[in-house]
């Protein structure tokens, strides 16, 4: 999946935002949005949020987690774990990087903000490596990615698993030599080998 | 060496990644040959081999012969299949890309049944493409997720009069900048005619 | 195939025709009339019981396969001993296309060859002890390009997936929006239009 | 054009679904999304949804008409059709995904689907992709005889099938007990799933429930 993709998805999130205008209602196929009045929050789709910060027509509040103070604690943790911390919200980076992207002016100590939650994706990512590469050791054909977001999910996809995949198939290629001919159908045969670490 | 020429039908396929070579009409016509030549071996072969042995066939002083001799014919029939196999793959993917109008210069490359599977598989597709909910669904458009309404974009060539969903009728010259809606300029895009400016 | 799948053989997967167009070392056991032509270093007629030959591995897993078997196979050198030790000491320094482009489609193959499962294990090994390197390298952007010589097919292949997706990734985390482009066939064919118009200029 | 219109279009859904109750608009897009994801990570073509794709489809052909009537001056119009192109772009790019299965494996599709019929179960494929599922399959087929005229008889029909032990990460929906996990190995182990957690798993393992809804392909 394209990362354009992961995106498309996590706009969907809620973000709040104070209009500068009065409106009724938006009738959206995917659920009402308003009324909006100036200067009342209000909760709406990221996409829309932005959409309506291009047009200069809202401010964004940025989310909660959004905030130096607590970002810095998020990334000790995330540093002195052995696993993957839980992360404020499932799309994390799609929502710093629009909102960042779009309404800097609404955000204090943007440019801190950005580094540090910079900082969490790295130091992720380079975990992210580490586990991968101890999957394959293992030869591990299940793994547990409670804590990932589906952007970081998506980072790994499809080297680890296509990995697995080539791992398998090199595994149970163990068709008895009598009833093999050359060029058949690409069905795996189910025997199995007794090789390889047990995980 | 048998099949080396059916081999080489796949390694030409194997240089050219997503462009098509031309058809190598002479190539696969020595391979029908030298299928045809083994064939017909073979089927002499299987005869004696039948009719000769009392006991089982195998014991039969050509069997081993005949068991080469229908290995070459298989390996050769899957080169051939295959060769033509993913030349099929690769048109069905210029229909998606190119439109149902292919450039005169890739059409060149084709045998005429290539051409008359494109347009098989042509009318197939615009088939199935129209009979999606009542007005039917254009599946080469709408290719990524929508960002923006209106973007920015330059012609790469002096396409003519292209006519806007309103009506509105635009000149395209070489090098002129449009501001249009996303929609309306997604296919000239994926053909080439337009790059997105970001 | 479908762009987002693992690489898996099938009947008209080029890979696993290229793969079993390799030679592979084989002894004849019965005689087999007019087929002379096989073996290039005589012009005799017939081809005789006791003849060794490399063949096209297609031919010899056919010709060895069954009960009657035409032909006794026998590993390709890069599978024997002294090559595995190489792997076994360092999978990660060896220039695997120099083995065999296709290593692990021809190892899959020929491993039944021989009894043991030596040859199974060493794939296996070798895949996994590799994988880290070939990560690594799908991930740095500006990775020297020629390194990827050093790999066999299957493993082009886990690099070149890994190395588009992480390139989409970075440019995704870098810029503000992708830009909508023309199709891959589209700028291929102008791309050679332009080599074939250079020609006549 | 007023709000009345467009939300009259939109409220007058009335969703017949067999299965459950009533879904609102909001949760068939959700459906239509999770949906999408199975189909753009499972190896095999998954039983369609065209009910939630032609109401989705109705829904937009709907607001769009209504648009043309909302002067383009108003903000709101434009935020109107980029839901339109939204949800436009999931259901094509759906489609696309099971359009690109049903050709590679088109010959076992044809046949799989054939044995549901006569079993009297429901068919995967959309009478519409059916019949191009059909013509594909004939076309590539008279292609290779057209191929082999110079000697018939001498080709077999080769299949493709897809790898149903693509490894796929999924997020489970409900509890579920006892997943077994094929490692390639001998001994196989036995998993258990919690509503909301996230696994990389074989799809073998975890096709019915991909199927039946109480997993999703992420």
């Amino acid at each position: 999946m394209d990362p354009d993709e992961v995106e498309f998805l996590g706009e969907k999130s809620l973000v709040e935002i104070v209009p500068t205008f009065n409106s009724a209602p938006i009738y959206f196929i995917g659920g009402d949005v308003g009324p909006f009045r100036a200067s009342i929050p209000i909760r709406v789709p990221l996409w829309v949020a932005v959409n309506l910060k291009k047009q200069q027509q809202c401010k964004i509040i940025p989310p909660d987690w959004m905030d130096l103070e607590k970002l810095e604690f998020l990334k000790e943790e995330e540093k002195s774990n052995k696993s993957f911390v839980k992360m404020p919200s499932d799309h994390y980076m799609i929502e710093a990087k629009l909102i960042l992207g779009c309404a800097a002016d609404d955000i204090p100590k943007t440019d801190e903000i950005r580094t540090i939650i910079k900082d969490i994706w790295d130091i992720r990512m380079s975990k992210l490596r580490s586990s991968m590469d101890d999957m394959i050791k293992k030869s591990a054909m299940y793994a547990a990615v409670d804590n990932l977001t589906l952007m970081e999910i998506n980072s790994i996809r499809p080297l680890l698993p296509h990995a697995l995949d080539q791992i398998y198939r090199i595994k149970t290629n163990k068709k008895a030599l009598s009833n093999r001919s050359q060029g058949t159908t690409s069905t795996l045969s189910e025997s199995r080998t007794s090789f390889s670490s047990k995980t | 060496m048998f099949a080396e020429k059916a081999c080489n039908l796949i390694k030409e396929l194997s240089r050219c990644e997503e462009v098509l070579p031309p058809y190598h009409t002479e190539l696969v016509k020595e391979v029908c040959t030298e299928i045809k030549q083994l064939h017909e071996q073979n089927k002499e072969d299987g005869a004696i081999v039948a009719n000769e042995s009392s006991i089982a066939g195998y014991a039969n002083a050509l069997y081993p012969t005949l068991r080469i001799g229908s290995s070459a014919v298989k390996r050769n029939v899957r080169c051939l299949l295959a060769y033509h196999y993913n030349r099929l793959k690769t048109l069905r993917t210029m229909r998606w890309e190119f439109g149902s109008i292919l450039p005169q210069d890739i059409k060149t490359n084709l045998s005429s049944d290539e051409i008359e599977w494109f347009t098989k598989y042509s009318r197939s597709f615009a088939k199935y493409m129209t009979s999606i909910g009542e007005n039917g669904l254009n599946l080469c458009l709408d290719l990524r997720p929508p960002k923006s309404l209106y973007i920015e974009v330059k012609c790469l060539m002096d396409y003519g009069k292209f006519e806007l969903s309103d009506g509105t009728i635009l000149l395209l010259k070489k090098d002129s900048r449009h501001y249009l809606p996303r929609s309306e300029c997604e296919e000239l895009i994926t053909q080439g005619v337009f790059q997105h400016i970001v | 195939m479908l762009s987002t799948t693992s690489y898996q053989p099938n009947y008209f997967s080029i890979d696993d025709i290229l793969a079993t167009q390799e030679r592979t070392p084989c002894k004849f056991l019965q005689n087999a009339p007019r087929m002379g032509k096989l073996n290039p270093s005589t012009d005799e007629k017939d081809l005789k019981a006791g003849t060794e030959l490399e063949l096209p591995l297609w031919l010899v897993l056919d010709a060895s396969a069954g009960r009657q078997m035409i032909v006794a196979p026998e590993l390709p050198k890069i599978y024997r001993e002294a090559y595995r030790e190489i792997l076994k000491a360092d999978a990660t320094a060896v220039d695997l296309h120099k083995f065999n482009l296709y290593f692990y489609e021809l190892g899959s193959y020929v491993k039944y060859f021989d009894r043991r499962e030596d040859v199974h294990n060493i794939l296996l090994h070798t895949f996994i002890t590799r994988f880290r390197f070939i990560m690594d390298l799908a991930n740095n952007a500006d990775s020297d390009p020629t390194v990827q010589n050093r790999l066999d097919m299957l493993e082009r292949r886990l690099f070149k997936s890994g190395h588009i997706a992480r390139t989409k990734l970075n440019t995704w985390l870098l810029d503000s929006g992708a830009p909508l482009k023309a199709a891959n066939m589209v700028t291929n064919h102008r791309k050679r239009k332009r080599v074939d118009d250079d020609l006549f200029a | 054009m007023d709000e009345i219109d467009i939300e009259s279009a939109i409220n007058d859904v009335d969703i017949d679904n067999d299965e459950e109750v009533q879904l609102s608009l909001p949760e068939i897009i959700q459906l239509m999304e999770e949906n999408w994801l199975n189909e753009k990570f499972s190896p095999e073509v998954l039983p369609n949804r065209m009910d939630i794709v032609e109401l989705l489809l109705d829904q937009i052909t709907t607001l769009e008409n209504n648009l043309k009537k909302l002067s383009n001056a108003d903000f709101k119009k434009g935020l109107y059709q980029m839901e339109v192109d939204r949800i436009r772009f999931l259901i094509s790019s759906y489609l696309r995904k099971r359009l690109e299965k049903i050709e590679t494996y088109s010959t076992v599709i044809l046949e799989q689907e054939k044995s549901r019929v006569q079993q009297g179960s429901e068919t995967y494929l959309s009478q519409n992709e059916l019949e191009f599922a059909q013509e594909y399959d004939q076309s590539i087929r008279e292609h290779f005889e057209s191929i082999m005229r110079f000697c018939p008889g001498i080709t077999e029909t080769q299949l493709i099938n897809p790898n149903l032990h693509t490894m796929v990460f999924l997020k489970s929906k409900e509890d579920i007990e006892g997943i077994v996990i094929d490692d390639g190995n001998d001994e196989n182990d036995l998993i258990d799933l919690n509503k909301g957690s996230q696994v990389l798993i074989s799809y073998k393992s975890v096709n019915n429930f991909v199927k039946s809804g109480n997993v999703h392909l992420i």
